[in-house]
């Protein structure tokens, strides 16, 4: 167990396994996603409701699920980089912020695309919203912290320190506004909750877009890694080594 | 020269004790700020100024204010407590005092609580002391000064704590004042949130007592966990 | 002088290993310093004696290798090395609003209990009488330098690092200086420095030459 | 050793011509600016996020928020504006470049502007470029959004000028950040009542020519003294 | 050496007068430097080295007394004044965020036009070849202070005020700069110092010793 541990901590392993396994991801991804656009785009019928702009959901809620997921991420490898000095887990939580960052922004940027004909309103002080927009904020200020302090030893710890109580208030956040919002304006309201009455044709293409866009996720951060193992190990044998084969 | 005896390792035993040492870091930064005179003034003028802003900016109108003034006086006090954070650490640092602190054999979850108490007595405290007499100017309904008061008392503390953490963070770098900012003002928007819903409930004639309950938990929370973290991060700035 | 592992010293490194923005500061460096000597680190600008003194202090832990105090690796007694250490960098640890008295005060109680009429006298010694009140940023540079050397005097601390102690000295404060430190070996302390002016101690001295990467012994 | 011919007293011809130093100031500002990079994002982060504090602290009622929300935009425009400029002058006072600009044969006003323009395009237009997303998000009647833009682009500039001022005088004090406020925050309450009331009136259909003539005119008044004035304190700072 | 009026001198101040906190630094002080004179100011911690060179170059108008440019009251051609200074202070100028190219362009570019090899020369002059572009606050003390002296080999001016230039320089990088001021001396130009080292230049040079209030050859 401890060996495997170690062995994971190495970039260069980490390097050569994530290889191995990327062109698998590409290809699950690949058919995850043609199937999943297809069917939402093509096949789902229309709402009765929302009509068209049902769709926006194929990519709004994989992308607002996985923000979700960034912060725990990120402070579960900085406890690592803090606890362990395990540098594979500080370039893992490096390349989480702005992907995190990203994916915030698209939730909100499609949740605000899709808002428009909906609500008719692109922005609205609603709980979910505020918490998604407080969270983006969170992941900049992680970010920059990150290009303000010069040295990446430094930086790698603060920013340990910085996602791990941020992780700590990520739920007192989200309940807070949750908290404030429902006692405000309870009525005009509409519901975000459209999974239980809806049948299966919507939420089936829905699961096979979260798992192709989890797919995307993960090889996003995967090639960022690997790109980042390069550029701090460009001066280790085994990486000047891959550079003079080609 | 002060002859002395011939030096020899450390006895512990007779090292400074810890309530000395706490009671001596206080007095110091207390030392400093009194000396400084503008530690102590500059964040209830802020305070004062920028809650003030409000009625050139928004309008006069007693109505209209009455309705944003719980808002209004919690985000100054919010901004307010933010932008004192800069002397928490900043010359300490730039002058050594820093170093000297964490070569210190005292513990350090305790010194930096010393500094940050010591930081909210002179920053904190005389926001929380005014905030009623801008509650008046700001047309307040008279129920909601208490409660004003009291999730100020509650909340500026805890803001100060977070607040501490960030500083902690940044300290080390050459540019500074909004970069703190960026960082501690989203984790503090809970604060925030109970601290400005209390007032505007009790304006409401609903209870409060709840809003008080949550404030003070945040603030057992922030002060468990927030010298801890400020002086991992010290140890991380100074490197 | 023995390299390597050494029971008997105070301050032991073995197989240092440290590198700056790619460049390798030092590898496999070992020293040890014992009660009643003075280690003189030297190189040239950029040559990493700094980053030594900040390592062996804890304050900088980008490195690789092992320290020993007394026999027994530093960060398993932290405490106990703390209370038996003094050190002074770059930056003088003097603040600058308040005065020498307040600022030795301070300084010396987060360490030892100290009587007002000991920082008095260090402060007379220093050469700073008539200053005691005044606050530090109405010093010269030269007089900050020395409200900070005159934690030497209320120290308790065994083990001395200094980085450069005597930049902006004069010749006589400096004279004085060197007195003080051969004071301290001589009664069984161990001071490590660095400094560019030609050191001249009466008592045992050595050289560790951070350009070379070993230590030869000068005395 | 380079070999150089004897020295000799300065022919002032050969010196630098003053547009030449004048872009090298600017130059070099811009890229002490983008090597920080914060220095470009933080005044932007700092003002969305204190934008969006109103509505957590307020109401998130848009009724409301639309009424107050031209209000908040300059407010938080004015402080954003503030906090940035502590980067100004101060890394330069201390690491002596500022020394070396008092003592350069330059004129000192060109030198001051130039480093006011680049303050100016790094904290102060993306803040500028930012607003009309901050308006639609609190609701600001339509109408407004031109006005408000323009009423920003002139205004802003005006906020970096005076407060430069205020730095200059307080670029030597140990503490900062909150002193910096207290001095500059009045001195600018015009542009925020002025430019507050553009957007508001423009709501209610009045017209807003004379508004903009009167920024216009403070923009020519700052740009005419407060480069003058900002140098003269700066000579007394390092003093 | 000509004391009180001198018509041929490069600066002279005459009378001068400080006090500070009430302590009088200096009360008719009158000295001059001309070109091809090294003028060395010395003094104990204190005695307002500083205070003084501070005064001479405009950044400091606490004082009573007349200061002369070539025979002309500074204040009355301020700018044809400047144009020939060159200062450098405790504080070294040098932004930590730039590169020691970028400073130096920067500083350059503000007094004359100067070339980009130029600069790159001075650099390797001074020992900073493959430093160049660093950010100077990964540099060493020594080496950010050897950026501030690449100045005087890239600046055209006639008078050098330098103050406690050789801190924190290596003994290699000092004895280079006591060359470097003897070249300028030799040629024509003046320099103003200040350290509390025991300076060895082989040009003419002079003492201005503030514990004394009075000027002494040395050489
Ligand atoms: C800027 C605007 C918006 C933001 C920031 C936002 C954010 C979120 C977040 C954080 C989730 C949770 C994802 C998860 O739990 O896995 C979510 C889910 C969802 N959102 Fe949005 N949303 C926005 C606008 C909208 C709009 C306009 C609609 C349509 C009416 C909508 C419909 C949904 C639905 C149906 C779900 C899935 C329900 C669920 O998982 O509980 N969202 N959104
Ligand atoms: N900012 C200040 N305000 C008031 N007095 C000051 C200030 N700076 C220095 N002094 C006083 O002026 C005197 C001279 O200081 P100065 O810095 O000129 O000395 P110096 O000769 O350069 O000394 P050193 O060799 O230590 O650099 C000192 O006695 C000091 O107390
Ligand atoms: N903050 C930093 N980040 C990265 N590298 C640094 C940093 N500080 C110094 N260095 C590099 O580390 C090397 C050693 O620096 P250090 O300060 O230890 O030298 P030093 O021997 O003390 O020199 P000096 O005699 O000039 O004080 C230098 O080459 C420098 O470039
Ligand atoms: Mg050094
Ligand atoms: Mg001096």
């Amino acid at each position: 167990m401890w060996l495997w541990f170690s062995k994971l901590g190495s970039p260069r392993w980490f390097y050569e396994l994530s290889g191995k396994w990327l062109p698998w991801l590409y290809a699950a991804m690949v058919v995850f996603m043609a199937v999943g656009l297809t069917w939402a785009l093509l096949f789902v019928p229309a709402d009765y409701q929302q009509g068209e702009t049902i769709r926006i959901m194929y990519v709004h809620v994989p992308v607002a699920s996985i923000s979700l997921a960034c912060f725990p991420l990120m402070a579960v490898a900085g406890t690592i980089t803090l606890v362990w000095r395990m540098k594979l887990a500080d370039m893992v939580a490096k390349c989480v912020a702005p992907i995190g960052a990203w994916f915030s922004g698209l939730a909100l940027l499609s949740g605000a695309i899709w808002g428009e004909p909906i609500w008719g309103v692109w922005w609205t002080w609603d709980a979910r919203l505020t918490s998604m927009l407080i969270q983006f904020f969170l992941f900049i200020g992680v970010i920059a912290l990150r290009s303000a302090i010069e040295s990446q030893d430094a930086a790698a710890k603060a920013c340990a320190i910085l996602a791990i109580v941020g992780a700590i208030n990520v739920p007192i956040i989200k309940y807070s506004v949750e908290w404030w919002n429902t006692l405000h304006q309870p009525a005009s309201r509409i519901s975000m909750d459209p999974m239980a009455p809806n049948p299966p044709e919507i939420w089936v293409p829905l699961l096979i877009m979260i798992a192709g866009v989890y797919l995307f996720f993960i090889i996003t951060l995967l090639l960022r890694t690997r790109n980042e193992i390069l550029v701090r190990e460009r001066r280790s044998k085994w990486v000047q080594d891959l550079v003079r084969k080609g | 020269m002060t002859d002395k005896s011939p030096v020899s390792v450390a006895d512990t035993q007779t090292l400074t004790s810890l309530g000395k040492a706490f009671r001596s870091t206080l007095s110091r930064d207390l030392l400093i700020a009194f000396k400084r005179r503008n530690d102590i003034l500059n964040p209830v003028m802020f305070f004062l100024i920028v809650v003030s802003l409000f009625p050139l900016g928004v309008s006069p109108d007693p109505q209209q204010l009455s309705v944003i003034a719980a808002g209004v006086i919690w985000v100054s006090a919010l901004l307010a407590s933010m932008l004192s954070l800069d002397n928490l650490f900043r010359a300490d640092y730039e002058d050594g005092s820093l170093e000297q602190l964490l070569l210190s054999p005292q513990p350090l979850y305790f010194m930096v609580l010393a500094k940050n108490i010591s930081h909210w007595l002179v920053s904190g405290l005389p926001v929380v002391l005014l905030s009623p007499v801008l509650a008046y100017m700001l047309y307040l309904p008279s129920e909601a000064y208490g409660t004003l008061f009291i999730s100020l008392l509650i909340g500026t503390p805890v803001l100060s704590l977070f607040g501490s953490i960030g500083v902690a963070l940044t300290v080390g770098l050459g540019s500074r004042g909004l970069i703190l900012a960026v960082i501690v003002l989203p984790l503090t928007t809970p604060v925030l949130i109970v601290g400005a819903k209390a007032v505007a409930d009790v304006s409401f004639g609903l209870p409060v007592g709840t809003h008080f309950a949550i404030l003070g938990a945040m603030l057992a929370l922030a002060l468990t966990i927030a010298p801890l973290a400020s002086a991992a991060a010290l140890k991380i700035s100074v490197n | 002088m023995t390299i390597g592992s050494n029971p008997e010293a105070l301050l032991e490194g073995r197989n240092l290993y440290c590198e700056r923005d790619e460049r390798v500061l030092f590898e496999q460096l070992s020293f040890s310093v014992q009660g009643g000597q003075l280690l003189q680190v030297k190189g040239s600008n950029g040559s990493g004696k700094t980053t030594l003194l900040r390592i062996l202090c804890g304050l900088n832990d980008s490195f690789e290798g092992e320290l020993y105090f007394q026999g027994q690796l530093i960060e398993e007694q932290r405490d106990q090395y703390l209370a038996s250490l003094l050190y002074i960098g770059h930056r003088s640890g003097v603040s600058r609003i308040l005065s020498p008295r307040e600022n030795l005060r301070w300084s010396g109680a987060l360490h030892y209990p100290i009587a007002d009429a000991d920082i008095d006298d260090a402060l007379a010694e220093v050469g700073l009488r008539g200053y005691e009140d005044v606050p530090c940023h109405n010093l010269s540079a030269g007089q900050q330098q020395r409200v900070s050397l005159a934690r030497l005097l209320i120290g308790r601390a065994v083990l001395w690092i200094l980085d450069e102690p005597f930049t902006t000295l004069d010749v006589h404060a400096v004279a004085q200086l060197e007195v003080r430190l051969a004071h301290h070996v001589k009664n069984g302390g161990a001071v490590l420095v660095t400094t560019h002016h030609d050191l001249k101690v009466d008592c045992r001295h050595d050289v560790l030459d951070l350009d070379a990467s070993r230590v030869r012994s000068s005395v």
